[in-house]
């Protein structure tokens, strides 16, 4: 079975904040689980990266960046026209299932782990580099003929936000120590990244029981979006994995990575450069729906649809 | 010892807007400020500030009746739409 | 602009009480609080805000006289004895 | 020697905090210590039960609740009688007393380590059984003809206050997990699990240096009680499980958790179930006596009685 | 209810003079305090509050007129000219 | 090459903050990982010390804190006369330096592991003997006919100080357990030691960020103070060492320990008792300059200094 031991804790998260249990962590305590959670991913990308000639991986990169910018393209009008939702709110939405969730990706490499499945390191560097393209997307597509765009204000926060530049130092740290000079720093980095997972995923359900019912507001469109879409996207990353020779393991992530939506980096980014879109919109969709449906559902999913093309289409 | 009265404006908004609000109300003549943390629920929700950046800030101001004015009104023309905010002034005697 | 004769209702209390509080003062028609962490000293005793229990928190509540004076009537009625609890208010100008 | 270098973390704090020194535990870090504690004792009694038939335990696991509910019901009538304490007060020492301490159970298992005993792994599954007999019987004993009580509140703060929600959660992942899913958070909840201890030993020191002086006000009947009654209950916690067939180790385990007396879930609950209990009262005794008694006094003594009654009673 | 009015004298300091602050205002007599987390600006730089000693706090006493000039005087008298520090009253009605 | 990737933390923090990221590390975490590093250096020295016989080491440890009370008051002259400063200033400063840096230390700790370099263990004794002539002479400095000395206050902040309190503890708990006795905290105290001082640099490059720019207002004479202090001093240390028989390592370590200047416990202890000194200067310097001087520049020149006195001096 698919089954891993991390994502009770956020059953456990999610149940606590639906009873009204007075378990809280401290915020600043979830500020140093993700400080971790966004350096550890990005040292082992850096670490993986050394590995590689990176020239060989800039055709993939931009195979990748380019299919991964199709998602907020296919998602905005959607949004917009299916779901009757206000300009504002379709793109930050749009921008939110553009960008990547690091710990449904991390959730997935858990799985690859569980199952003995190895995957191509190099696809964390891809997780850095889809964020950017969807909230510089999703900031156009809200602005349209619609005023101008605070660009220095908005690239600023895409890329010293704290999210991708955690990520990006950690790769290139990574990169340029290696894995031998990392050695030291795997004891806290890489063997305890699950169990900081797991409690990272016991406030993210803490969080996200809060979320479910600001969703609920907003009806039935919103949260079929919330389930289709990473399906969707999902299958774009599986057919992309694929054809770019990725192994099972590889198009798996790659599926996760376009199938996840972001409710760390891309909130904050959307909340300062399209303040008129509703916040609870996006994170409730985002973290309240998809978060949960891809850790469940969705991942389980992904790897069968990677096994299957692998089985038939190879 | 003379005390000398003054305003003391209270702005309660949301976190993200920090550094914003610092470069606005440095720039329209505020010679210092107070942030502090806070939570609560407004006409924008509950706001609980266990998610990172759903927390608010407490900003206060100490200055003239129109230092406070010329804050108050700038930030009511350019955040009150879209953000959580509440500004309130009070009397207050400087001691020192 | 125009600003507004308010009164604002800060209580002083242990963080023990923080759900019970927003449930009460919301059912007397608060349409909103804020709460911030605090510690303290006062006739309950040093409070220190180490402990898990142990710290107090401050809500404030802006509103009419007439909400504060209820608000604050309520918890003097069913805190005041057991909880450490101190309650005052002071006239504010709403600026939004 | 009996002999553990952890508490002398505990010794640390509390001369740290009598000599007023500016060492202070953000109270953000001390959240997050007990979590990770409380979390880690319940995952690895989780495990411990998954090894066996849950059946089996029943009976043992009701003499035990049924023993200790006899704690708070003996410390009632002492405190009241004897002690000439307000009911109010009477009935929220015997809550605390009556439950248990996490930590005074950590120190206990670590001290077995160091002796290489083994013991009843189940047995961390009754200390989440025992607050829950004690919390209640001490607002009974409060409230008895004295006006109703706010059984929902209370049986709420009781189950899905964070202590035993943390505990009761772990146990359950745990259990679904079994030692081989949970293998890759041992290096995260079982490894560091000693350190973590000696850090939130640190911590409470520098509280209990504060309850001492607290203590002191309400003069020698309540300290004669706080190192009185552990003793008392170890004894019948001895009996217990030298009844119940327990190991020596296990025999130490249950008097242990019978002496020790709660200081986090305990306090919470009844500074809302029985407000007008005074908690520098209940506090300083459990935690300013009773723990630091319990640590370094108590501890070795109920190994002693364990010993002493397999050697002799067998 | 009968409401007493009283002031409130808030204190913006540097973290580091939080125990002597404490010892100096209950040598002068007050009953009680409020302690507070802040970060700010003022003419002693940026506090910013993520280094250590960084910090500011900000201390509350509510107590009558003679008290909070006793205090004040004080404070300015042996703090400003080396710490940041702000002080200022406020005229409150006491609830309970 | 000397080169450690722990300092590219560092450089990550700095970044950070010239770009304004909104990386912050919240000030609990930071106060969390400071009392980890305090207690974890303390606890080495401690199971070292106890492999020795400590009356050898008190003719060494005499000889090492007297060279080093040199500094301040080399220091003192330099600042005021040369660079016309304040008194009060002058004193503050001198006793920033003549104090020492527990994170730069574990840097060249870090790098004699690189290196594979042994070093006298004890060392680490003197890191926590060294603080306290420094600091008292600086007062001493400070206040020399300028009006009474709070000398309680001071003493108190001095020894009672978290840094020193957290070291001094950590030292004779790891004296107490030994070795053996501190094996279960291991995992948690030496096995993370690396990854912690890797996220406690990536903080101090924020702050040092931020006090950098403090700097620049002082002028060239701080800046140059800042470079050349911690090169005399280290030339100091490389002399005492090599004359005191200490290894390369040991030399080296003592050397680093000289050159380092302290912005934990002596910017504290400087506020109280010299308030009218500014701490932008001696933070700025110490912080801003010194540190990253020394974790880049200076720790690779002390370790070729180490090497060449006890290749052509021996
Ligand atoms: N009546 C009120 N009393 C006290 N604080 C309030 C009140 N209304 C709003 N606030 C605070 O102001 C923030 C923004 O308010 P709003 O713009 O109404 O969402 C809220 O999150 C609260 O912290
Ligand atoms: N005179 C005072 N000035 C400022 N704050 C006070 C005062 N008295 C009490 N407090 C605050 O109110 C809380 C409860 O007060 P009490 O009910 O007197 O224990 C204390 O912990 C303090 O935070
Ligand atoms: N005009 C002001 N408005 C609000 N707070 C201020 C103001 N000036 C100073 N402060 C606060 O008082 C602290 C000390 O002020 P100062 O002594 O001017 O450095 C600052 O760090 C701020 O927190
Ligand atoms: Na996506
Ligand atoms: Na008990
Ligand atoms: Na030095």
């Amino acid at each position: 079975m698919n089954f891993e031991p991390v994502v009770l804790f956020f059953v456990l998260g999610v149940i606590a904040g639906l009873l009204r249990s007075d378990l809280k962590i401290p915020s600043s305590i979830y500020e140093a689980l993700s400080i971790f959670i966004l350096l550890a991913i990005g040292l082992k990308g850096g670490v993986e990266l050394a590995k590689h000639n990176v020239g060989d991986l800039v055709l993939d990169a931009m195979v990748v960046i380019f299919v991964g910018a199709l998602i907020p393209l296919v998602a905005f009008p959607v949004l917009r026209f299916i779901g009757r939702m206000s300009r504002a709110d379709s793109a930050s939405i749009a921008a939110h299932y553009g960008s990547v969730s690091v710990v449904t990706f991390s959730v997935g490499i858990t799985l690859l782990g569980h199952e003995m499945l190895d995957f191509e390191g190099y696809l964390i560097v891809f997780l850095v580099f889809l964020e950017i393209p969807a909230l510089v997307l999703g900031v156009i597509m809200a602005r349209h003929g619609q005023g101008e765009v605070r660009w220095g204000k908005l690239l600023h926060e895409v890329f010293f936000g704290k999210s991708i530049y955690l990520l990006a130092g950690g790769l290139l740290i990574g990169f340029i120590a290696g894995s031998e000079g990392i050695k030291p720093l795997d004891k806290l980095f890489f063997d305890l990244f699950k169990g900081v997972l797991a409690l990272f995923l016991l406030e993210m359900g803490l969080v996200a029981s809060m979320r479910i019912a600001a969703l609920r507001e907003y009806g039935a469109f919103l949260a079929g979006f919330a389930v289709l879409m990473p399906i969707f996207s999902a299958t774009l990353g599986t057919l992309t994995g694929w054809m770019l020779g990725l192994s099972v393991g590889g198009t798996f992530l790659l599926a996760t990575l376009y199938a996840s939506a972001s409710y760390i980096a891309a909130p904050a980014a959307m909340r300062i450069a399209v303040p008129e879109a509703n916040p609870a919109l996006s994170i409730g969709a985002s973290l309240g729906m998809t978060f949960p449906f891809n850790i469940f559902v969705g991942i389980p999913l992904y790897l069968w649809m990677a096994k299957f093309i692998h089985a038939t289409g190879g | 010892m003379s005390t000398q009265s003054m305003l003391l404006l209270t702005i309660l908004t949301e976190a993200v807007l920090e550094d914003i609000l610092v470069d606005e109300i440095t720039a329209l003549g505020a010679k210092g400020y107070t942030i502090s943390e806070a939570r609560g629920r407004g006409t924008h929700g509950v706001r609980t500030g266990k998610w990172s950046a759903g927390g608010n800030i407490r900003i206060e101001i100490l200055g003239d009746s129109e230092l406070c004015t010329r804050i108050a009104d700038r930030l009511q023309a350019n955040y009150e739409r879209d953000y959580g905010l509440l500004m309130f002034t009070s009397a207050v005697e400087l001691q020192n």
